[in-house]
């Protein structure tokens, strides 16, 4: 049953758990505490994980609802010990969409590339989407404009090879994937973006 | 077995005055009596008795009654040779006991006992890691197969000593007066104790009777064996001395000193098993 | 609470015990179940026994504060 | 000596329940753990808080602390879900199962002290759990390992005698219970303590108690 994969990762969560706890005894704020707990928390799904087996993975979900409401209960005692009665003006004021935008970006178009077509689309889309909530839209609808337009030519000019060159036709099919791409990740990246400027 | 039960509590009770009395002898005081502690239960008994108008009511009655309660248990799981972790787990449920009679008064000593039982808890690893030695040698944790072990092969006392010692560490916290009662230290007047008066105090003190015989009763059995009861009862008051005498020369620790102590046995008796484990 | 009361929940209480004893010695009953009758009567008769000895029915008073 | 090993640890077993193969049994061992978690939960949910007294030193003054209504009853709630989950940690035949009870220990402990309006209590509790939290890491861990290389997480089918469980496994879910409130990891519960409320503050030291309690008997019997 052991084969070297689980004692390799076993290998790896354990030096997770221990980097982990690690930097739980170092740091002294509260709110970065609880973090890193749940950093924890996704170590201890790892465990579970590498069993590898349907039983393993039924268990994830209880593992993870446990872990979820004790985050939730521990939440709920720090904003009554720190005395935080105000809700925040913007909801959407998140760490991460300051700090990391542009590589979580990155790392969702990449994937999407990747996966190609319709849903790797969907999936680059959806990181360009982000980079916009994150950082704002201003000009930049212009040019997703204009690399949708070139898209459909190259769709086109794809479909025109099918048909008058068959025999070039993994260079037709690969000008598709990607026109096809770039195209649904245009659009996706339009979703949620108002045109009129900044104040609509 | 009614009999039994009753002339367990008056023992327990007799033994607890000879502790005081062994105490004082040491410490050049005449001492009470050793009777004393049965005169004082049958005094509290007779005593007028209400419930403190803060107290939690049911709480503050119910953890009388369940403090004998699980004591009685305990003497039964005993006599009838029941597994050895039942009355280590009554052992520990002493605690929530002694946490509950602290708690339920609402008084501020009282509730500092409570507190300082709980952190006393360190008192129980000692014994968890007594437990495992013993199942090592004996395989069985139910009394009577240790018991019958100890007929083949000799009492575990000389076959595993450092348990032994971590027993006899457990049976002196659990001692008054000794170096590990930080819950009856005076500056707390009379710790978890303070607001159970009259007939709860008498409850608590055959409670407390109860768990004396009970506790030397199992230790005598678990490390020695098995012999007729005049027996047992000389071989449990040469332990209560050896106890008395510790608890008469040394000072009471402070509740982190005795934290302290307690873990570094704990410490010891884990290395103890490692090595026992590899060894084996 | 009436010292009557008391007097009749350690009387139950005794006779529970009792009962319990006669019921194991003649076979009746396993011995376990005797002594689960024991573990919960017995607490109840010592503290029974001492309220119906003496039960003030004084004022409650507030916990010791201190000298 | 009994033939199954577990016998020789808690006792001749009274009553199982087959859920295929994860047996949930009573021993005279897990019985009386479940009895104390039951009584507890009862007194929870009869008795009425204490009203707490604190003495201003340095005079003769001194204040009765007064629970609210509306606090009694989550605290009272919280108390009897932290002894339910004990029971279910009692009688869980599963480790898997007993280590998600463990869990809700932890949780429904920090929920008891959750509606007191004391900053010094409060901190306790956020340390606790925190401490409780990071603690789920070896407990989940412990069962996960004992399911990889043994391929069940029955505690019958364990303590058969037919599969050997790494001892790290067996540490990892020791720590974990540990790590859930008992010693040395206590320091912040026992400040929880001063919290009023006795019924139910005394579920958190109860619970932890008999987690501990019966996970001594899982270890050594599987």
């Amino acid at each position: 049953m052991m084969d070297w994969t689980y004692s390799a990762g076993l290998f790896i969560a354990f030096a997770a758990a221990g980097t982990a706890f690690w930097s739980l005894v170092k740091e002294n704020d509260d709110l970065h505490r609880l973090i890193l707990v749940d950093l924890l928390e996704v170590i201890t799904l790892a465990f579970i994980a590498l069993a590898g087996t349907d039983l393993a993975e039924a268990l994830i979900l209880p593992g993870l609802v446990v872990g979820i409401s004790e985050l939730m209960a521990l939440s709920e005692i720090y904003l009554r010990k720190e005395g935080l009665r105000n809700q925040p003006r913007n909801m959407l004021r998140i760490e991460v969409m300051d700090s990391a935008p542009g590589i979580i970006a990155a790392v969702l178009v990449v994937y999407g590339i990747i996966l190609t077509g319709f849903s790797g689309g969907a999936v680059a889309g959806l990181g360009i989407l982000f980079y916009f909530t994150c950082k704002g839209h201003e000009e930049i609808p212009e040019l997703v404009e204009t690399a949708s337009g070139c898209a459909w030519v190259l769709w086109i000019v794809a479909f025109f090879t099918f048909i008058l060159l068959p025999q070039y036709w993994l260079f037709a099919v690969m000008t598709a994937g990607t026109a096809i791409l770039i195209k649904v990740m245009a659009k996706m990246a339009l979703v949620g973006t108002m045109r009129g400027g900044s104040d609509v | 077995m009614i009999g039994y039960l009753v002339s367990a509590t008056f023992t327990g009770l007799l033994m607890l005055g000879i502790h005081r009395k062994v105490i004082a002898r040491i410490q050049k005081r005449p001492g009470p009596p050793i009777w004393q502690e049965i005169l004082h239960t049958l005094k509290f008994s007779f005593k007028s008795t209400w419930v403190p108008a803060t107290a939690s009511r049911t709480l503050f009655i119910a953890v009388v009654l369940i403090g004998i309660g699980i004591w009685c248990a305990a003497l039964f799981v005993v006599t009838e040779g029941g597994s050895v972790l039942i009355l280590f787990g009554i052992y520990m449920l002493h605690k929530i006991v002694e946490h509950g009679y602290g708690l339920s008064s609402g008084s501020p000593y009282g509730k500092f006992g409570g507190v300082r039982s709980v952190i006393s808890a360190t008192s129980e690893i000692p014994l968890f890691v007594t437990i495992a030695a013993i199942y090592l040698f004996t395989h069985s944790l139910i009394i009577s197969d240790i018991v019958a072990y100890q007929a083949v092969h000799g009492p575990l006392l000389l076959s595993v000593p450092p348990a032994a010692v971590a027993m006899y560490l457990v049976l002196l916290s659990k001692m008054p007066y000794g170096p590990f009662s930080i819950v009856e230290s005076k500056e707390l007047v009379s710790g978890y104790k303070t607001e159970h008066f009259g007939v709860w105090r008498a409850g608590l003190e055959v409670c407390n009777g109860l768990k004396t015989y009970v506790l030397l009763y199992a230790a005598v059995l678990i490390f020695i064996g098995q012999f007729p009861i005049w027996a047992m009862l000389a071989l449990m008051l040469a332990l209560l001395v050896s106890l008395s005498f510790v608890c008469a020369l040394s000072p009471m620790l402070s509740p982190y000193d005795s934290v302290t102590v307690q873990t570094l046995a704990t410490a010891f008796m884990i290395v103890y098993i490692i090595a026992l484990v590899v060894m084996a | 609470m009436r010292r009557e009361t008391a007097f009749k929940v350690m009387s139950a209480a005794a006779l529970a015990c009792i009962a319990a004893w006669t019921a194991m010695i003649a076979g009746w009953i396993p011995a376990f179940a005797a002594m689960a009758v024991f573990i919960v009567a017995f607490p109840v008769f010592v503290i029974f026994l001492a309220l119906w000895w003496m039960y003030s029915q004084g004022k409650e008073d507030i916990p010791f504060i201190g000298y | 000596m009994y033939e199954h090993l577990m016998e020789n640890i808690g006792g001749p077993v009274a009553f199982a329940l087959e859920f295929g193969d994860i047996v949930n049994y009573f021993s005279p061992y897990t019985l009386t753990l479940f009895i104390l978690a039951f009584a507890f939960t009862v007194l929870a949910v009869v008795s009425r808080p204490e009203r707490q007294i604190d003495i201003a030193f340095g005079g003769d003054a001194y204040t009765a602390k007064v629970i609210t209504l509306q606090e009694m009853r989550f605290r009272r709630f919280m108390a009897i879900a932290c002894g339910l989950a004990s029971m279910g940690a009692m009688v869980s035949g599963d480790i898997f199962n007993f280590t998600l009870f463990t869990s809700m220990v932890g949780i429904t402990n920090v929920g008891i002290v959750a509606a007191v309006r004391n900053r010094h209590v409060l901190n306790a509790a956020y340390e606790y759990g925190i401490v409780a939290m990071a603690a789920t890491l070896p407990l989940f861990g412990g069962a996960a390992i004992i399911l990889a290389t043994t391929g069940t997480l029955s505690i019958w089918e364990l303590s058969s005698g037919t599969w050997t469980v790494p001892a790290v496994a067996k540490g990892l879910l020791g720590l974990g219970v540990i790590g859930e409130g008992m010693a040395p990891f206590y320091a912040a519960k026992a400040e929880m303590f001063r919290a009023p409320g006795a019924p139910y503050v005394i579920m958190c030291s109860l619970s932890s108690l008999l987690i501990f309690l019966r996970v001594i008997e899982i270890i050594i019997t599987i």
